[in-house]
């Protein structure tokens, strides 16, 4: 039975990843998108992930999707029904892709994956936890000081002319 | 607190959208144009006409007494007034007395209108802020005045209830009192309403320093009524330019004084109908207790044709000042009519103060002005 | 902004918020204050001034047309023939209340008073034509054949009694063509 | 779920050839009735809305069809389901059809973790709020393309404003559900309902285990109003600015899924609040574990519903009373309030817990009396 769902679930995220590719209409990308992550996000709780499935959803589908969908609106004009993402170098991009999934081909069939052959399903949100706040502490703190430097970069960018104008003397003032 | 966003910082694309004239919150038939960036209204025209009804025409077309019924129509939430001011208006031309009674029953009627309309006016600017229930607290006491119009003159919305001379009937025995009674039922309902509405956090955030009108401006457009009272301009033509029997009756004028913010804002235009009501009823306390008894009609002839002329006459509308302009060749039809109506001088700076707010605003601008189509396109 | 006015703004939020809700509540639970009329069951007053239907009471109306001329919109339309005693006879007299506004006018001017408000105001109709009520509803050609007939009568009567009387023969009345309005 | 299987299969070894078949089918079956849950209330809800509605504005509200009305949200299925569905000719055909069955599907999602009663969940799963919180973001994916798909200005409007709205809530909402979450120690709703319990009654609840959790269920209130869309925040849907946001173009059945997720949507955060908050099918003074499983199923979900359905009550309410934000508002509202204060009330809570290792007010003041 697992492994029907796994089946499906494969095909709903390939599929779903061809349509966000191979669609000219960058909504109905964003939408392919959508199940990709889906069908991804059901794959992890295939694999006992079940936190990070959750996480899957949260951030990716209510975050970054939202974000590309406001990106493409806003950057568009909302009345033109038709927004396109026109194809270029072909025959480049082709190559490269090409190459690209004979070398990922490649390499998952020659690598001896370590099968754990009894797969228990445990909640992992425990463990998880734990290990971040252990022994993963400084790759946590490390990517959380990154964004938020992020944040602060993409906050000081999104002010008015008018705004960074006045900011500036103090912060010279601090430097 | 108003919503500006610095215009240069990203040029994006605006939008063009349509408001109207089949929209909620526009109160009739107006259609405004927005050209919007984002949220932000770049700019917005009123497109008005869509009620047009050639009502100045149509008095042309008939006899001054057959026209009373038209000006019902011409501001249908206050009919009282309306009819009021085209009698004194025909009076004035004609240069007829009115027994006192009359006068009395006419303004106590107008008052009584006023408050009506100031109701429907409370309610549906607060429910085009989103809070329904209000609106229907104001219905329930406008329910009551139709009542009483009803009883004395069989309408309940186009009351066609003065005549030239006077009015069509005495008022019904009793009714004076059902009047006391329903003043006493209505004044603690205004705190009422303050405690619901007025003072909230929210409703005060949509309206505080949102379209701020400086009194120059209200002067400059013409606008009257409460909407200038709103920017502080003490200008009531029941008092500075007094007709009938208002100058027996003590009362004050309510002005705007940027309680919550700007001076002129749309919470200020709000704040003085509230008041106005209050107001109201204590102008309609006064009258009760004085009013005469005596004939209501004078005898004019029924075959009426004022001696040529012209005349102006002007009343304190609670939408503000309705003028009728009227000139008469000797015969039994007005050679010409010409009606000024405050909503639509109100609708010239429409496109003034709208500028920079957001599209909530828009909606908050309009039920502030108090605007009725009817009266914009007559 | 102050750490005091964002606490006041917070404040000054809840406070408002539930003195409204208090107000609500109070009329939610208070059941006194429905004010609904349950319609087709439950009737408001009808005032006895209230402005209904016109009707016409065709019996002491003089058609006199006075109601006609007053009415802004033209709503009433009347047509009268003169009767053998020298009275106007009702033909027609309709009512378009699609038309009528209620204000009253023709009510006003009536001489006889035969004409009146009703306190009727429900009425459905599928069809515009529907809209006008008829007064008299007698055919109209029916109703002047037989004035015209009677007028010929009364004239021929007349004109018979006239050669009884014999004295001095008058010209008949003319009886030919009655009168229209 | 296997454990019921076990069960049944344990009943009747006939059906041991193909377990996976009986577990489909009992999740078939739980499915089946939590989605007619989700249908019947949104029905329900709508009746209580208007008669709550018509109760505050001096009306009477639907009396027609049913005993006093009660069945008028049969007639109003009825006529969805009958109504023509029309879809604009210049809408995106495929988008348009697909927008409704994904919000639909992510409000209804949320159900699998509401704890209606002792044992009466569809699936306890371990990240429970976490979840509830994954899944809703498929809301605001589906109410941005309903927005867009319409091809109106005005449903295009309401679908961004939706959004930025869910995006920006989600934040207060989860950080004022971590106090319960803190408290209990897990993710699950059951395992958190469980910590409330105890003999103290009422005192057990979250709610008034300190402080900081107490101003946290009015934050969560107030947050998961603006996520679920409701009045004072309904700014997506503002009848008096947009008309109807971003379902204006939606018609018929349609238009009914829009409707069933946002009484499903106002269930699942009172459930949560209840939750969380309010001890969940924790019945007062009284421990359901001691009653035979029936018996303790139908009282606890009978708390629980009451608790769930006046908190629905209490939104409604609101709704009939406050006038509605500005755009600008709503976020200024969101970012530097609503955000602010449930942080700091997760940081309180923190302290709290790491301090009085875990021991909620009304606990220290029964330790003091014995």
């Amino acid at each position: 039975m697992a492994d029907l769902v796994f089946v499906l679930l494969s095909i709903l995220t390939v599929v779903s990843a061809l349509i966000v590719a191979g669609n000219s209409s960058v909504i109905y990308s964003a939408v392919g998108l959508l199940f990709t992550f889906m069908g991804v996000a059901g794959l992890y709780v295939l694999a006992s992930a079940d936190f990070l499935a959750a996480t899957q959803m949260l951030v990716y589908v209510g975050g970054i999707l939202v974000l590309i969908l406001f990106a493409v609106f806003l950057s568009n004009r909302i009345s033109d029904a038709k927004l396109s993402n026109p194809t270029h170098m072909r025959v480049p991009s082709a190559i490269v892709c090409i190459a690209l999934f004979g070398l990922m081909s490649n390499a998952a069939v020659t690598t001896e994956w370590a099968v754990k052959t009894n797969v228990e399903y445990a909640p992992t949100t425990a463990v998880l936890g734990r290990l971040l706040m252990t022994k993963y502490l400084l790759p946590f703190e490390v990517v959380s000081v990154l964004l938020l430097a992020a944040l602060i970069g993409a906050a000081l960018l999104s002010r008015p002319e008018s705004a960074k104008a006045a900011l500036k003397p103090d912060m010279e003032e601090g430097q | 607190m108003s919503a500006t966003i610095d215009q240069t910082a990203l040029p994006t694309q605006e939008m063009t959208l349509n408001m109207g004239p089949q929209h909620p919150s526009t109160h009739g038939v107006l259609r405004v144009i927005l050209r919007t960036d984002g949220e932000v209204v770049v700019n917005a025209r009123p497109d008005v006409g869509y009620l047009h009804r050639g009502l100045q025409k149509i008095a042309e077309r008939n006899p001054y007494g057959s026209f009373m019924p038209f000006t019902d129509r011409l501001d249908y939430l206050a009919s009282m007034n309306c009819n009021a001011a085209y009698a004194w208006a025909v009076e004035k031309l004609a240069g007829i007395e009115v027994p006192e009674r009359a006068e009395f029953i006419r303004v106590i009627v107008c008052e009584l209108n006023r408050i009506s309309s100031h109701l429907i006016s409370f309610g549906s600017f607060t429910a085009d802020m989103g809070a329904f229930t209000p609106f229907l607290y104001a219905i329930r006491e406008r329910e009551r005045v139709n009542d009483l119009f009803e009883e004395i003159c069989g309408n309940r919305l186009t009351y066609n209830y003065c005549r030239i001379g006077g009015v069509s009937a005495d008022l019904t025995d009793g009714w004076l009192g059902k009047v006391k009674e329903f003043l006493d039922y209505f004044e603690p309902k205004i705190d009422e309403y303050n405690n619901l509405i007025t003072y909230n956090k929210i409703f005060v955030g949509r309206l505080a320093n949102v379209a701020v009108v400086s009194p120059e401006d209200c002067v400059a457009y013409g606008l009257t009524g409460p909407n200038l009272r709103g920017s502080g301009v003490a200008f009531d033509l029941r008092k500075d330019e007094p007709y009938s029997v208002y100058p027996k009756f003590d009362f004050n004028v309510c002005v705007g004084r940027g309680e919550k913010g700007q001076l002129g804002d749309c919470f200020d235009r709000y704040i003085v109908r509230i008041d106005e009501m209050r107001e109201s009823v204590k102008i309609l306390r006064q009258a009760i207790a004085m009013i005469p008894d005596g004939p209501v009609i004078a005898k004019v002839p029924r075959v009426f044709k004022p001696a040529a002329g012209e005349c102006y006459f002007r009343a304190e509308n609670p939408r503000g000042e309705t003028g009728f302009y009227l000139i008469s060749d000797g015969s039994a039809n007005p050679y010409r009519c010409q009606i000024r109506t405050p909503s639509y001088v109100t609708m010239n700076i429409f496109e003034k103060v709208t500028e920079g707010l957001m599209i909530a605003d828009i909606v908050a601008v309009i039920g502030s002005f108090d605007i009725i189509l009817p009266e914009i396109d007559r | 902004m102050s750490l005091k006015s964002y606490i006041n703004d917070i404040w000054e939020a809840v406070t408002t918020t539930a003195k409204g809700m208090r107000i609500t509540a109070r009329y939610g639970i208070d059941v006194k204050e429905e004010v609904t009329i349950q319609y087709p069951e439950q009737r408001g007053p009808v005032f006895e001034r209230f402005r209904g239907f016109l009707a016409n009471d065709v019996k002491t109306c003089i058609s006199c047309n006075m109601c006609v001329k007053i009415c802004p919109v033209d709503c009433i339309s009347l047509e009268a023939v003169r009767g053998a005693d020298k009275k106007m006879v009702l033909v027609s007299y309709d009512v378009n209340i699609g038309r009528c506004m209620y204000c009253g006018l023709c009510v006003e001017v009536c001489p006889p008073k035969s004409l009146t408000h009703t306190g009727g105001f429900e009425k459905s109709m599928v069809a515009r034509d529907e809209m006008v009520l008829h007064f008299i509803h007698e055919d109209a050609e029916v109703i002047r054949q037989r004035v015209a007939r009677q007028v010929a009568e009364a004239a021929a009567k007349a004109a018979e009694e006239a050669k009884l009387a014999e004295s001095q023969p008058k010209p008949a009345a003319p009886a030919a063509e009655p009168e229209k309005k | 779920m296997e454990q019921l299987t076990a069960l049944i299969i344990q009943k009747v070894p006939a059906l041991a050839v193909a377990p996976w078949a009986v577990t489909l089918l009992l999740i078939g079956i739980v499915a089946f009735i939590i989605l007619q849950f989700a249908m019947v209330f949104a029905g329900f809800g709508t009746y209580l809305e208007r008669k709550i509605a018509a109760d505050i504005q001096g009306r009477i509200g639907p009396n027609r069809v049913g005993p006093i009305g009660l069945l008028q949200f049969l007639a109003d299925g009825i006529k969805l389901i009958l109504k023509e569905d029309i879809i604009p000719t210049a809408a995106d055909n495929h988008l348009f059809r697909m927008a409704p069955y994904l919000i639909f599907t992510g409000s209804f999602a949320a159900f699998v973790v509401v704890p209606f009663g002792f044992s009466l969940i569809a699936a306890d799963l371990n990240i429970g709020i976490y979840y509830v919180m994954a899944v809703t973001s498929l809301v605001s994916i589906g109410v941005l393309l309903a927005g867009w798909a319409s091809n109106n200005k005005w449903s295009m409007l309401g679908g961004m404003r939706a959004a930025a709205q869910i995006v920006s809530y989600e934040i207060p909402v989860g950080m004022a559900l971590i106090p319960a979450v803190l408290i209990a120690g897990s993710l699950s709703t059951q395992d958190i309902i469980r910590s409330q319990g105890g003999l103290l009654g009422i005192f057990g609840w979250n709610l008034f285990h300190n402080p900081f959790s107490f101003f946290s269920f009015f934050l969560y209130m107030v947050a998961a109003l603006a996520e679920t869309n409701r009045t004072p925040f309904d700014i997506p849907e503002a009848e008096s600015e947009l008309v109807s946001g971003y379902n204006t173009e939606y018609s018929g059945i349609r238009f009914g899924f829009f409707f069933m997720a946002e009484y499903a949507d106002v269930f699942v955060v009172s459930a949560l609040a209840t939750a969380c908050f309010l001890g969940g099918w924790q019945i007062p003074f009284f421990n359901a574990a001691s009653l035979p499983p029936v018996w303790a199923n139908l009282l606890s979900l009978g708390v629980f519903m009451a608790k769930a359905l006046a908190l629905v009550c209490v939104i409604i309410w609101i709704r009939w009373t406050l006038p509605r934000l500005r755009v600008d508002q709503l976020m200024r509202m969101s970012w530097k309030y609503m955000v602010p204060l449930t942080f700091f009330n997760f940081l309180g809570v923190s302290l709290w817990v790491l301090v009085f290792k875990g021991k909620g007010i009304p606990q220290m003041i029964a330790s003091i009396f014995g």
